[in-house]
């Protein structure tokens, strides 16, 4: 379904993505952990066209999207969640998941977006600016699922988000898979979190994949020795 | 309001906030002549703004930072420089299109004057600082190489022995090993531990790996707060820290 | 010595440049150019003067200055109001209402000479004047706008209206500026015929030796910390502001050098064109004065000067020939300087140059900092859509995960 | 002033204002245009004039050309003239863009200068082609004359169209701002360029559409123009300096902010004109813009500059 072919990144002179490689298929969840400055934001930005990058292989269902633009690869069937959200933070809410329609055709806001999240429904004359951190990451998923994407990336969702938050979102992502049956990659560094969400789990360290398990079998201490402090 | 304390760096009861957010919340912290304070924590806990705040480049809501005892809130970026703070952003600030050894000679503290700056000569007294200079971060030999042609590695030292050339009392550190490789990495923990010798330093860093060759006191931040403080093994062990890092 | 070579004259490379630009202006053009023709020269020296200025300002200091006319005009009024005053003696002016003042406020009804015009009387105030009004002038614009961090596109812009005020003002105020016709008839400076060709002939090479004397100036300004200061600035200013220099001060500095030596420019053209007038205050002039600068190399402070007579040249001789082609010339130079030629001619001289056999045998390398020098952005896209980063407090880092 | 009535005054007032009213409409559509790229792209179009001038010679043309073919046709070709002018000067505007404005959007002190460029070849255009001399078309009836509220008060019939036509295109502007897709995009690009693209914004289009809907828009400007002077090559040029400063006084990429700077500069201008004369007049409105913007630098209708 999504896959990846040795894929390079450098900054500059140093790499910083070491020809990592991975699939995953229709209605899977790949959770990819690792703590920060190990390149998962890297990894992203580069499957989104925002970084360069360098790989044999980067398709969606056999479509090859390596090489193209951020807007031709989200045409294509990739959403992105970023880290740190990036709301539209001028635009209302509704205008912020009106710029996802671009690229689905649709003429409005379908009404499971507002089904899944009604409390972006509540707010959706504010300026997005004003929502608290958990609505923005609400907002922000929203955003990229009016794309009608066959993948949907996201960076950290739980990332400065408040227990109870987390807990609905680890929901929504579950919902949505039922509903859509859409791949979905996460990164993360909440093992609890990945643990309610993800079929199968990915360590990175300094750009590489080191280690992977499904969620049945999930070497809890291997991955908390990358994890924790 | 600023108390007279025995620390380098005291820190109280700072605030700041974006838009009603609190980047940093009352926050409360100390910093010894000649210690070395790795500051840890999510992204978003507010590593990045404390060392803005300290260093004039984001002015705080509320709070004191006191500096040798003298207030630090109020003055312009470069006079708390001259005051005797140094700091390193995260991604390799340097001039690309200076040699390393004008990147180190613009660096040295003297002719800070518009006409200072001028009339500076090079003196014996500079050539021998830089070559000290260059020596520590391991540059000696790339003294005539174009800054921008170094390694990612090599930028994140350059910038390094700059702050050195200034021979700051307190030196920040934001990610120094960001992006570097595992053996460049090494030796950035034996460039930190040579270097605090005799001034403090403040790292923000993530590769625990790293924080454990050179940490002794570690500060845990956790949105805008401090979670936990102490050496590695208590804040490992801290089960609010665990809870941050690992989950709920 | 050493010192003088090495910074004065930019070590060999420099030396060797400003020698043949020497020989150039002081030998070849006074032995082979006509009276009429060198004086011409001699004018077109005098725009190299702001040319000069802008690559201090523009190339080194990344401000772009849509205004050096403004003090170009400054230096330049101020020679003229001296010697119009000594030409407006009551003997030759007898036949005016009001004897003794200059002849265009006679026309406007003035009846005694203003009061800002008092001092030009003497000689040793205009000589001041020319340096200290300009630069006094850039310090109240550079202090309110650096102290403020406020550069790149707006301060092009605001110079551009302060040029414009200083235009419609001459203009409107006739009769104690002389008006659109600029002050006219100069005849003497202390009783020195400067129309006759020997006077001419002298001032030219005032005006040139005043020229290489400005060059080696700013080239000691470069070569010192503080040219490395502004190159550094240029690339990452916050990291110079970390490291414990005020930022501002530098780029009010800089500013008010480069006023006063497009000043003393303005001052020498009153001087050998015998006139000053509004039409080398305004937008346009400023702009050219730009463009003399781009052509010729923005980082290189002799390739603006030939970059000055280049244009010149081409625009005096086409303006004879082909008049309605000129602007079209100029207009695809200024694009094509631009977009293919940013370093101008210094950059393609220092990039075809060591092709040459004999050049390279003089054993020049390049200069340096032309060479290097990457024409940074002032502003980028990034900072203009700074939100970048809406909630999170760490900023995102390329580098990084 | 004590020559005058407190009528006459008034009634000088009222028409001096109502001038101030149509150097306000010329302004603010040139302003709208040159705001909107210039939030958009950070980037000032030195040659914004020129395709103003564009457009009143698109209008100029079809004024000949109707008459020449279609006299009976002379009351209605100016409302084709003006979205003429519109589509002459946008798709010049993009092609423009495409040609030469887009490898430059990280030199934006560059890209004033190749535009200054690209305004002088421009203006010798117009004048190899158009000559010289001024022209104007020639107007439609309905377009002369002037009404006459009171005896002593004249409000000429060209500028209060003028002003009908900057108010349906500043409404149109806000609308395909505010409540169009299109606008959404404008907007989100301004804000976040790499985001956009990451949620399907394709944005150099939307870079590419927006410069030319600018300079279309300054085209009508032109179109606008022609009814209240007459054009000549350099007639774009005189507006250029004072419309940087309603935008940069209005503070960038606020619609609210370049109407009220345009409103504020061309009133302050028009009624200081009657007073002392009108070049004393620019010079204080554009002294006073300067030291606002010297303690404001921001602009004095925007809110606040991130640091």
């Amino acid at each position: 379904m999504f896959e990846v072919e040795n894929l390079q990144v450098s900054y500059g002179q140093s790499q910083v993505i070491h020809d990592i490689s991975f699939k995953v298929d229709k209605n899977e969840t790949l959770a990819i952990m690792g703590r920060n400055g190990m390149g998962k934001t890297t990894l992203f930005k580069s499957l989104m066209g925002i970084l360069p990058s360098q790989a044999d292989k980067v398709s969606i269902e056999g479509v090859s999207v390596g090489g193209m633009e951020s807007h031709q690869r989200v045409a294509n069937g990739i959403a992105y969640v970023p880290q740190g959200r990036m709301i539209f933070s001028n635009l209302t809410v509704q205008e912020n998941i009106e710029t996802g329609l671009q690229v689905s055709k649709m003429k409005s806001i379908p009404d499971e977006i507002f089904a899944l999240f009604p409390v972006l429904h509540d707010m959706r004359h504010r300026k997005g600016g004003n929502l608290s951190g958990g609505q923005q990451q609400q907002l922000a998923i929203a955003r990229a699922l009016v794309t009608n994407p066959k993948v949907l990336l996201l960076d950290e969702p739980t990332e400065g988000i408040q227990p109870s938050i987390i807990k609905d979102i680890a929901k929504v992502l579950n919902e949505i898979r039922k509903m859509r049956e859409i791949t979905i990659i996460v990164s993360e560094q909440v093992l609890s979190f990945t643990m309610e969400i993800a079929d199968r789990i990915i360590v990175i360290e300094k750009g590489k994949f080191i280690h992977e398990d499904m969620r049945a079998d999930v070497d809890a201490a291997m991955i908390k020795k990358y994890l924790t402090v | 309001m600023t108390t007279t304390t025995d620390f380098l760096l005291a820190i109280e009861d700072l605030t700041v906030s974006f838009d009603g957010f609190k980047a940093v919340d009352s926050l409360t912290m100390y910093i010894d002549k000649n210690e070395l304070r790795v500051v840890i924590g999510p992204n978003g806990a507010g590593k990045t703004t404390l060392l803005d705040l300290i260093c004039g480049k984001t002015k705080s809501s509320s709070g004191s930072i006191s500096f040798k005892n003298k207030e630090m809130t109020k003055m312009a970026e470069h006079e708390i420089v001259r005051a005797g703070i140094g700091r390193k952003f995260q991604t390799p600030s340097i001039y690309e299109n200076l040699t390393v050894y004008q990147n180190l000679e613009v660096s040295y503290p003297e002719g800070r004057g518009v006409f200072g700056s001028l009339f500076f000569q090079t003196t014996d007294e500079v050539i021998k600082r830089v070559n000290e200079v260059a020596k520590e971060i391991q540059l000696e030999n790339f003294l005539d190489t174009e800054a921008a042609i170094l390694s990612h590695g090599q930028k994140q030292w350059l910038e390094i022995g700059m702050l050195l050339m200034q021979d700051p009392e307190l030196l920040m550190l934001d990610e120094p090993v960001a992006g570097m490789s595992a053996k460049e990495r090494d030796e950035t923990a034996e460039l930190l531990n040579r270097i605090c010798e005799n001034r403090s330093v403040i790292v923000i860093e993530h590769d625990m790996e790293f924080v454990k060759k050179i940490a002794r006191k570690v500060t845990v931040l956790h949105q805008g707060k401090i979670l936990a403080e102490g050496t590695m093994e208590k804040v490992q062990a801290d089960e609010k820290v665990i809870e941050v890092y690992l989950g709920h | 010595m050493n010192f003088v070579y090495e910074r004065f004259l930019g070590g060999k490379n420099g030396a060797v440049a400003i020698a043949i630009l020497a020989i150039l202006i002081l030998v070849i053009f006074p032995l082979f150019l006509d009276a009429f023709r060198l004086n011409l020269v001699g004018k077109y020296l005098t725009f190299a003067f702001a040319a000069v200025s802008l690559v201090l300002l523009w190339g080194y200091g990344g401000i772009l200055s849509l205004g050096q006319g403004v003090f170009f005009g400054l230096g330049g009024y101020a020679m003229a109001m001296f010697l119009k005053l000594e030409a407006s003696d009551p003997e030759s002016t007898k036949i005016q209402t009001t004897p003794g003042i200059p002849d265009f406020m006679d026309w406007n009804q003035l009846y005694e000479l203003p009061w800002f015009w008092i001092p030009f009387e003497s000689f040793t105030f205009t000589l001041l004047a020319i340096i200290l009004v300009p630069s006094i002038f850039a310090f109240i614009i550079g202090y309110s706008m650096f102290k403020r961090r406020v550069g790149g596109v707006y301060f092009a812009i605001i110079t551009q209206v302060i040029a414009v005020i200083l235009t419609v003002l001459i203009v409107g105020q006739q009769g104690y500026t002389g008006g659109i016709n600029g002050i006219t008839d100069l005849k003497t400076l202390n009783g020195w015929d400067i129309r006759t060709d020997s006077a001419k002939l002298t001032l030219y090479f005032i005006n040139a030796l005043l020229l290489l004397g400005v060059i080696m100036l700013s080239k000691f300004i470069l070569t010192s910390k503080f040219g490395q200061l502004l190159l550094a600035m240029k690339d990452k200013e916050d990291r110079v502001r970390f490291s414990g220099y005020d930022v501002s001060n530098f780029k009010i500095f800089v500013f008010c050098v480069s006023a006063v030596i497009a000043a003393i420019g303005g001052a020498m053209f009153t001087l050998q064109v015998g006139f000053m007038s509004p039409s080398f205050v305004g937008i346009v002039p400023s702009i050219e004065m730009v463009i003399f600068a781009a052509v010729g190399g923005r980082m290189s402070l002799i390739g603006v000067v030939y970059g000055t007579l280049l244009v010149n040249f081409g625009k005096t001789g086409f303006s004879e020939t082909f008049p309605e082609l000129w602007l079209f010339l100029m207009g695809g130079l200024f694009i094509a300087v631009v977009m293919f030629f940013p370093n101008g001619l210094a950059g393609i001289w220092n990039k075809y140059a060591p092709k040459f056999k004999f050049i390279r045998r003089m054993n020049l390398t390049p200069d340096k900092a032309v060479l290097d020098a990457q024409i940074a952005p002032a502003v980028s896209i990034a900072e203009v859509t700074s939100d970048l980063v809406s909630t999170s407090d760490e900023k995102p880092e390329g580098a990084k995960s | 002033m004590g020559d005058f009535s407190l009528q006459e005054l008034t009634s000088i007032l009222a028409m001096q204002g109502f001038v101030g009213i149509s150097l306000f409409s010329v302004l603010l559509l040139m302003a709208l245009g040159l705001a909107i790229i210039f939030g958009q792209m950070g980037v000032i179009n030195m040659a914004h004039g020129e395709f103003m001038a564009m457009g009143a010679y698109t209008t100029y043309l079809l004024s000949v050309m109707t008459q020449t073919y279609f006299p009976e046709l002379m009351n209605y070709y100016f409302l084709v003239a003006i979205v003429a002018s519109f589509i002459v000067a946008g798709a010049f505007g993009y092609l423009t863009e495409y040609v030469l404005i887009r490898h430059l959007y990280k030199r934006p002190l560059d890209t004033l200068l190749a535009t200054w460029g690209l305004s002088l070849i421009m203006q010798q255009s117009f004048r190899s082609y158009f000559g010289a001399r001024e022209v104007s078309p020639t107007l439609p009836d309905w377009l002369m004359g002037s009404w006459m509220p009171t005896d002593s008060i004249f409000i000429p019939i060209n500028g209060m169209f003028v002003l009908g036509l900057t108010g349906f295109v500043t409404l149109g502007v806000f609308l395909l701002m505010y409540r169009s897709a299109w606008g959404l995009n404008v907007r989100a690009t301004t804000q976040n360029r790499v985001m956009s693209g990451a949620v399907g914004i394709n944005t150099k289009r939307v870079d590419r559409l927006t410069f030319a809907l600018g300079c279309g828009i300054a085209g009508i400007a032109g179109a606008a123009f022609t009814t209240i002077a007459s054009t000549g090559p350099t007639s774009g040029s005189l507006y250029i300096v004072d419309t940087f400063m309603v935008v940069v006084f209005g503070g960038a990429a606020s619609l609210f902010g370049t109407i009220a700077s345009a409103f504020t500069i061309a009133q302050a201008q028009s009624i200081l004109e009657f007073f002392i004369s009108s070049s004393m007049a620019k010079v204080l409105t554009l002294l006073t813009l300067i030291v606002i913007l010297m303690i404001r630098p921001e602009g004095l209708f925007s809110s606040k500059v991130r640091k």
